[in-house]
């Protein structure tokens, strides 16, 4: 389905992207206590599945990686590793203020501080922690960036794979992974 | 006229004598002798079963006392075959002990000398006419047989030679009691005679007779309970000894039981009790040689059980039966005796004779390793080797007989037997060897041997008809009373006339 | 000099020269070995023409080989598989000790079938059966592993059976005093009652026996994973094929003129489905390939036995069919398995994985064959199940058909265990340098198995000489009305037209295949199978990921109670049992000469008082 | 040529009524689920974007040529279910090979792709994938026993193994199988549940516990092929129930109704339902259901 | 030439009784006693038995010497008849003859023993047969 005509690759973009947004297959690493709040993001009272948001139990079935809640250098390793072994198109939704800056782990000597400086993040939910309804709101805000084609940090990370790579590769000592090269 | 049956028994007599006087001029000459001898009797006995074949039994009368009342030998077809067949095994025997072991001249000379007798009683007791002249010949065998069963000095051979010699003393004890009733009844000692006037016998005296005979003769035909003797004696024999054992001094034992049953006496239900008997012997054997841990009783117990068989088969009593045992006979002497003569290189250095050390020993002993197997496949009746033959014509005797309960019983038994002689080959073939065994390999003349037996065990299986017209012809001649008894009696006939 | 002699006198010269030829060069015995199954083979299939006759005396009992049909037609599973086999074994023999023997043993056993098929009496069928035991026993024990235990129980239970046989056969000749099986057939009608009850039931213990049927099928699992795989794809798919052989006639020609067949036949026909059940539970268990092979070989059987026992003509011929069929497909993963075990020196499903790109031939002769054992529709092994199932249903064995049914399903669990176990699953740097097997191992396989797949479109071309062979049993013919060359039918009339239905699947299947090797082409690559998605982890080296262990571990559990003991276990109970009678009566001789005498005297004493019963 | 391009169509067609038909049905599915616990759910159309998504979504790995494969399998069962099943009463409208095959060939064509992804799911060396195969299969075993049990009751009971037989015999007397025979029906529908794979027999995709099971390293355009297949099996399975207990549908709207009549059965029950664990499922199946099935076989030989 | 057993005198009974007990002794001691030496020299009793009961088959009372001696033949031709009416008084040689020869074997046999004995004498040390028991079963 090579289809190079510019408009119709602009008809195909725009129901691809309706595909997609209406149908987030999430994979939730609950690492941090961000990852209490996607129970009830997902059960009756909050009911996430009317958005298309749905659990995914695999990463290469997975869209979005939800990041709920602080790194440390250990599971941030895991962390690229899910990354990398999603398929495109991917998204990462930060959880917290301690995916932003480090939230109350600011000092701590290793959890990682910015997410955004080893992972492309599309969407950060503020809060410590963010209540279901900002999870929402964060859902909502993804789908707008995926309809408007502007949730591409799979893109950003492709292309500055090396500078993420070193910042990667600066926090874990035992660096020992497979190239990601696609 | 090549010779006289006589000479079976005069010349190996006279060999034996002068062993030790030749000895002493040239000593190769003992070992030389015997062979020579009996490759001599062997072509006579060649001979006179074509004569036989051609022109009928021969009765040889015995310096000039003409049945019934001197010693007269018989050829039948029946005898001859045995004797032919024994002389034969002794032949082959004597090939194979040629260089066994290196027994010094002295012991040589005993060693000989006693084999040859053994051979010449055994002869004896098939081809005699006369019923004392074939306990002494059971004499002679017998006395030469404790003495070679106790030839080796190391082993317990004196045990199993006292043993022997026990219930060997018994037997004759019974023999010369059955002699005397008979005797003491008749008047005759000549069997053709006695056939004849058997019914002049009081039926309790003849029954008696036949009792004390059975009892006597079946301790020598290893019949159970008087085979106590036999797994001691095949066991502690030297190789040689126990092939003879099987292949010519039981068939001379089996011979002689089954000319008092069949020709003597003619008492109805003794076949009955012949099958009976025999299959206790062929069941009781075979249980007790599945446990065994020493390979030469486990082969003197197979032995006793294939004697039971014929027993078995000499009591289903039709011309197909008593063909059918003749041919177990036959088969069996070949077959046990390159058992017993492989089986004998295996164990070779064991003072023991386990089962166990024979363990890997197809890599160093190959041809023998091999024979031995194609004896063990050959005596549980596999075809296409010579003891199927045999097996399928008991069978088959059997079932015209309509006796399902012996078939079924034979066949069961031979399950048990097809089991111990599997599993000894299997260690033969496929265990590891057993550190502290050397295996001594064969020398040239007893593969020889060896050989011989393997290629008749081929050839019977393949072409069974290469001696299934002696065995029709025999078995004919032993249950043709009248016409032994004509055949024996009008002799003395034409003499006195 | 007739050429039925000729291809005997072959074979034997063949087997004898190559046992000799070994002591001289290993290339002339394979030699000989390869020119003596060939040129039996082509003398076989072109000299000698169904309806030839050859007969003589032997022992002064008159012998008559010949060849039918019906002998034809396992003669071409004989032949076939042992020609392919004799190419593979060249090749995966090599290197081994005692060649001579084991290719002599090989060529022997060929001879025995031939000549089991071509006897016409009864003393050379058994003779030739007496000769396939003791030759195929030769080839069990050439490894040399557990031959006290695997070696014993086949002898042993092969001798069962043999006497078995034996007995039924004096029976006969007692009867009838002639040998030719023909005549037997011709006059078991008069025969009495209790023979006539008894013949068929002794026949069939010794077919049985080689039919692996429960309960005397003890031997076959160590037997068959004992032999040489280049043996024991013929051992599987041939011999045990003369015990169906040998159950066909005994079934058609005598059980039929019974009275009471039925009872008869639906014994025998539960009893091959609980073998078929058995065999398969028990497969599924193994974590040999060797053992899981032989045990689905018992159960296989054992759906042949059920098709023969029904004996309708519908299941006579999936039972036939099956018989072929079963060398194909059976015959390929016996070599596989061989391949495999020769490559990587191991048949363990648990130590052995990822061989999918490592031998890759091996692995779609497995496929294909793994996929016409299952019985699934694009293969022929979907024809034989059908034309099982819809006899059974058509012949009113409801419970019977859901019992085979059953094994049919549960043998879906075995077959992806071996696929799955060998050439799926992680890659192991264990076996990274594996390299396929030989051109000669992977051809005789790969024609097998495209064996299974022509017969699966058209299996009229094996249908028509097992009609042929069902005509000289005396079934009418049944081309055109329940099989043509791509047609089935059951007696219903309803029909499976297969050639449409197997070229939509092969249509679909390409089709979807083609369209997701084009999508995203570029894009799509090859990655190793370490690269999975375990929580994030990067799986080591040395981390063995494959799930090999407990395979089936809830299924067993939920079939447990059917599988506590193995039938093996009460052989040996009985086994030791009787040990233990010997060995307690061997007492008797108790070494004491005084005893012995006393025995004497005992003997003669009993004998004096019973005198008067004995001698009456 | 033209018989080839009228099944052709006739193929094309019923995939397509069974794609829609079946994702449709996924998507209530998902709706009621939602529904029943308090939820408001996805749209009953949120299948339809799945789907969409998964096809437009990147593979940029596969490890073998059998996950390749694995996919094309499944599609063949699903399809030549389809083929070999008659959607309608009427041939008309969806020509197929239902003439072709019959219940024993179904029977097997329908386990052709189970197998066939499974060899797929082998190859790509996740043993989650490879546990989930063997729960599937042994659990496959479980509920083929009274699946079968049915149909042959149904076979000896009217004398056909042929599908179209046993709709024709139904549109003559008037009288719907299920009704004539009960018990066939009951130990057919009990396996349904299992074939179904929703709970409790969703042991083998467990989320908690395998990832996603067989499916663990499928993303993109596998797994695309798979829901698709599995809506289109799923529809295929429904309408020979429909065929075969309820007297066919002389149209479309009546299949649906049927056949979603049908669904309810095991969505419902899995909806209130816990897991069993894989033997638990077998011995289920081996119970009640085989039960039913053995008093299907007696009732077909006896009345 | 007819023998019978039962008519014979009371003297000949006594033949016949000492035969049969000496039988019974040799064959007790063969038998029960547990000594090597003792057994043999059982079975030689035993032997003896037989020979006696032999002889006494033969046996006629007050017979003469079985010779047909020039004095006793004078000028009767060698027919059947004559030879019949000669021997009448005889008594019969033939057991006689046997009995030499059962001595002889009984000899032999009674010599192979005990060259036996001393062998399991110096093997075993001791004479007792129940502990000669190294081959069984």
């Amino acid at each position: 389905m090579m289809i190079n005509d510019k408009n119709s690759q602009k008809i195909v973009d725009i129901i691809q992207n309706y595909a997609r947004k209406h149908s987030l297959w999430i994979l939730a690493y609950g690492t941090g206590c961000g990852a209490i709040e996607i129970p009830p993001t997902m059960t009756s009272r909050y009911d996430a599945e009317r958005l298309g948001v749905r659990g995914a139990a695999t990463p290469r079935q997975a869209d979005v990686l939800l990041i709920t809640g602080y790194l440390t250098t250990k599971t941030l390793k895991r962390v690229i590793r899910v990354y990398e072994q999603m398929q495109d198109p991917k998204y990462v939704i930060g959880f917290g203020s301690c995916t932003i800056n480090g939230g109350m782990y600011w000092d701590s000597y290793n959890t990682i501080k910015a997410l955004d400086r080893y992972l492309p993040v599309d969407v950060f939910i503020n809060g410590c922690m963010p209540r279901p309804e900002a999870v929402l709101a964060g859902f909502a805000k993804l789908q707008e960036l995926i309809q408007a084609g502007k949730a591409d940090g799979a893109r950003k990370y492709k292309e500055n794979l090396e500078w993420y790579r070193a910042n990667q590769k600066k926090v874990i000592p035992n660096w020992r992974m497979p190239e990601y090269n696609w | 006229m090549v010779g006289t049956p006589v000479l079976f028994i005069a010349i190996p007599l006279l060999a034996a004598f002068l062993i030790p006087l030749l000895g002493f001029v040239w000593k190769e000459s003992v070992r030389i002798l015997p062979g020579l001898v009996l490759l001599y009797l062997l072509y006579l006995a060649v001979n006179l079963m074509g004569q036989v074949a051609h022109s009928g039994t021969i009765v040889e009368v015995i310096a000039g006392w003409a049945p019934p009342w001197g010693i007269n030998l018989v050829f039948s077809p029946l005898t001859g075959l045995l004797t032919t067949l024994m002389i034969l095994m002794g032949f082959i025997i004597w090939i194979y002990s040629y260089r066994f072991k290196n027994i010094d001249f002295r012991e040589a000379v005993k060693y000989f000398i006693l084999l040859l007798m053994m051979i010449t009683g055994s002869v004896g007791i098939v081809l005699t006419g006369d019923i004392f002249n074939q306990f002494v010949f059971i004499e002679i065998t017998s006395i030469s047989a404790y003495a070679l069963t106790a030839f080796y000095k190391g082993r317990d051979s004196a045990e199993a030679s006292f043993k022997y010699l026990i219930i060997g003393s018994l037997s004759s004890m019974f023999l010369l009691l059955a002699i005397v009733l008979i005797y003491s009844q008749l008047g005759t000692l000549n069997m053709a005679d006695i056939a004849d006037k058997a019914h002049l016998m009081k039926p309790g005296f003849k029954i008696l007779a036949l009792i004390f005979f059975i009892t006597g003769l079946g301790i020598e035909a290893e019949i159970f309970p008087l085979n106590g003797w036999t797994p001691d004696a095949y066991a502690q024999a030297p190789g040689p000894v126990g092939a003879a054992f099987s292949g010519i001094v039981v068939k001379a034992g089996v011979y002689a039981m089954i000319r008092v049953i069949f020709t003597l006496f003619d008492v109805s239900g003794t076949h009955q009790f012949l099958i009976i008997i025999g299959m206790i012997t062929l069941i009781i054997a075979e249980m007790a040689a599945v446990k065994q841990d020493r390979l030469k009783r486990m082969l003197a117990y197979s032995s006793i059980g294939q004697m039971g068989l014929v027993i078995v088969a000499f009591g289903i009593g039709t011309e197909e039966g008593v063909f059918a045992a003749l041919f177990l006979m036959l088969n069996h002497a070949i077959i046990k005796s390159l058992l017993f003569l492989s089986g004998s290189y295996l164990v070779y250095n064991s003072t023991e004779k386990y089962i166990h050390e024979t363990d890997g020993l197809a890599k160093h002993l190959p041809i023998t390793s091999f024979l031995f197997a194609l004896g063990a496949i050959a005596i549980v009746g596999m075809p296409p080797f010579a003891g199927f033959w045999s097996k399928w014509s008991i069978l088959s005797a059997a079932a015209h007989s309509n006796m399902i309960l012996v078939i079924v019983l034979i066949l069961s038994v031979s399950i048990i037997e097809l089991v111990y002689y599997f599993r000894v080959v299997n260690r033969i073939y496929f265990f590891p060897k057993q550190k502290e065994v050397e295996p001594k390999r064969p020398t040239i003349n007893a593969l020889i041997a060896m050989s011989i037996l393997g290629i008749l065990i081929l050839v019977i299986g393949f072409y069974p008809d290469s001696v299934t017209g002696y065995l029709h012809s025999a078995s004919q001649s032993l249950l043709e009373k009248g016409k032994y008894i004509q055949d024996v009696l009008s002799t003395g006939q034409l003499f006195i006339q | 000099m007739n050429m039925i002699y000729i291809v005997f006198i072959v074979l034997l010269g063949g087997a004898l020269l190559t046992f000799f030829a070994n002591r001289i060069s290993g290339l002339l015995r394979d030699t000989f070995f390869l020119l003596t199954i060939l040129a039996t083979t082509v003398l076989f299939f072109t000299k000698i023409h169904i309806g030839d006759t050859v007969s003589f005396t032997l022992a002064g009992l008159n012998l008559k080989w010949g060849l039918d049909a019906f002998g034809w037609y396992f003669s071409l599973i004989v032949l076939g598989l042992g020609t392919m086999a004799a190419f593979y074994a060249l090749s995966y023999m090599k290197g081994k000790d005692r060649l001579g023997y084991f290719y002599f043993s090989f060529l022997i056993s060929i001879l025995s079938m031939l000549g089991i098929l071509m006897s016409h009496d009864l003393v050379s069928f058994f003779i030739f059966w007496e000769v396939m035991t003791w030759s195929s026993y030769l080839i069990v024990i050439y490894s040399g592993r557990n031959v006290q235990k695997n070696g014993i129980n086949y002898i042993l239970l092969s001798a069962l059976g043999a006497y078995a046989m034996l007995t039924a056969i004096v029976m006969v000749y007692a009867n009838i005093h002639t040998l030719s099986i023909s005549e037997m057939i011709n006059t078991y009608p008069q025969f009495s009652h209790v023979q006539q009850v008894w013949l068929p039931v002794l026949f069939l213990m010794a077919f049985s026996v080689k039919a692996a049927m429960m309960p005397l099928h003890v031997w076959a699992p160590g037997a068959y994973s004992d032999a040489p795989m280049a043996y024991t794809s013929v051992f599987s798919g041939a011999l045990s094929k003369m015990g169906i052989y040998g159950m066909v006639i005994v079934f058609v020609s005598m059980i039929s003129y019974l009275p009471d067949d039925t009872l008869f036949k639906e014994t025998f026909a539960w009893l091959g489905a609980i073998t078929a059940i058995l065999g398969t539970l028990w497969a599924i268990a193994q974590d040999d390939a060797r053992k899981l092979l032989a045990y689905s070989s018992i159960a296989q059987l054992g759906y042949i036995i059920t098709g023969v026992a029904v004996g309708t003509d519908l299941a006579m011929l999936s039972a036939l069919f099956l018989a072929a069929l079963h060398a194909l497909f059976k015959g390929t993963l016996f070599m596989a398995v061989g391949a495999i075990e020769r490559q990587t020196g191991t048949v363990k499903f648990t130590e052995v994985t990822g061989l999918i790109r490592k031998m890759p031939w091996t692995f779609i002769a497995s496929l294909l064959a793994i996929i016409a054992l299952a019985g699934i529709p694009p293969l022929g092994g979907f024809v034989g199940k059908w034309m099982l199932y819809e006899s059974l249903i058509n012949s009113n064995h409801y419970i019977l058909v859901i019992a085979i049914f059953f094994a049919s399903t549960a043998a879906f669990l075995y077959c992806y265990k071996f696929l799955f176990g060998f050439f799926l699953g992680q890659e192991e740097k264990e076996w990274e340098n594996v390299k396929e097997a030989p051109a000669l191992m992977v051809l005789p396989m790969l024609i097998l198995a495209a064996g299974t797949l022509v017969l699966g479109t058209f299996p009229g071309i094996l249908l028509k000489p097992a009609d042929a062979a069902m005509q000289t049993l005396g079934y009418a013919s049944t081309e055109g009305h329940l099989w043509s060359m791509s047609i089935l039918f059951n007696e219903w009339g309803d029909q499976v037209l297969l050639r449409p239905l197997v070229y939509a699947i092969a249509g679909t299947f390409l089709f979807f295949l083609i369209i997701l090797t084009v999508k995203g082409w570029k894009n799509t690559r090859y990655v190793s199978t370490k690269d999975i998605s375990s929580s994030g982890e990067v799986p080591l080296e040395y981390e063995n990921l494959t799930f090999s262990v407990n395979f089936y571990q809830p299924f067993l559990r939920a079939v447990g109670p059917v599988m506590k003991k193995r039938m093996i276990y009460y052989y040996r109970e009985f086994g030791s049992g009787m040990e233990a009678l010997f060995d307690y009566s061997r007492r008797i001789y108790n070494g004491n000469g005084q005893t012995y005498a006393i025995y004497v005297m005992i003997f003669l004493v009993i004998i004096l008082l019973f005198k008067n019963s004995i001698f009456g | 040529m033209q018989e080839i391009l009228q099944y052709t169509w006739g193929a094309l067609v019923s995939f397509v009524v069974a794609f829609t038909v079946g994702i449709t049905y996924m998507g209530l599915n998902r709706k009621i689920t939602a529904r029943v616990q308090n939820r408001i759910g996805p749209p009953w159309y949120q299948n339809f974007f799945d789907v969409l998504k998964l096809g437009s979504k990147e593979t940029s790995i596969h490890h073998g040529v059998m996950q390749h494969m694995g996919p094309a399998f499944i599609m063949v069962t699903a399809v030549m279910s389809l083929l070999i099943i008659p959607i309608l009463n009427d041939n008309r409208f969806f020509p197929n090979l239902n003439f072709h095959g019959d219940l024993v060939f179904l029977l097997y064509i329908m386990v052709f792709g189970p197998l066939g992804m499974a060899l797929g799911a082998g190859q790509t060396g996740n043993p989650n994938s490879a546990i989930g195969v063997t729960r599937g299969l042994s659990q496959m075993v479980g509920f083929e026993i009274p699946w079968v049990m049915a149909l042959v009751a149904l076979m000896i009971q009217y004398k056909t193994t042929s599908i179209v037989d046993l709709m024709n015999l139904q549109a003559e007397t008037g009288r719907w199988l299920m009704f004539t025979s009960p018990f066939a029906f009951l130990a057919a529908v009990l396996a349904m549940l299992g074939m179904f794979r929703y709970a409790p027999f969703d042991i083998v995709g467990a989320p908690q516990e395998l990832a996603s099971g067989p499916m663990s390293e499928n993303g993109g355009k596998y797994l695309f092929v798979m829901m698709s297949a599995g809506s289109v099996f799923a529809f295929a399975k429904l309408t020979l129930y429909v065929d075969l207990f309820m007297g066919g549908a002389n149209n479309l709207i009546i299949l649906v109704v049927k056949t979603f009549i049908l669904y309810l059965i095991p969505m419902l029950y899995g909806i209130v339902s816990p897991r069993y664990r894989t033997e638990q499922a077998i011995r289920y199946f081996w119970g009640w259901p085989s039960l039913f099935g053995l008093l299907a076989i007696l009732q077909a030989v006896f009345l | 030439m007819e023998f019978k057993l039962f008519d014979l005198s009371i003297v000949e009974y006594a033949f016949f009784i000492t035969a049969v007990l000496i039988i019974l002794i040799g064959l007790y001691g063969a038998l029960v006693k547990k000594t090597l030496i003792k057994i043999v020299i059982g079975l030689s009793v035993l032997d003896a038995g037989i020979n006696l009961l032999l002889i006494s088959v033969g046996y006629v009372k007050s017979g003469t010497a079985p010779i047909f001696s020039p004095a006793l033949i004078k000028d009767m031709p060698l027919t059947l008849e004559n030879i019949k009416k000669l021997s009448e008084g005889m008594v019969d040689p033939v057991p006689q003859a046997l009995v030499l020869t059962a001595i002889v074997i009984g000899f032999g046999v009674t010599a192979v023993a005990l060259s036996l004995v001393i062998r399991l004498y110096r093997h075993h040390h001791t004479l007792n047969i129940d502990e000669i028991k190294n081959l069984k079963w």
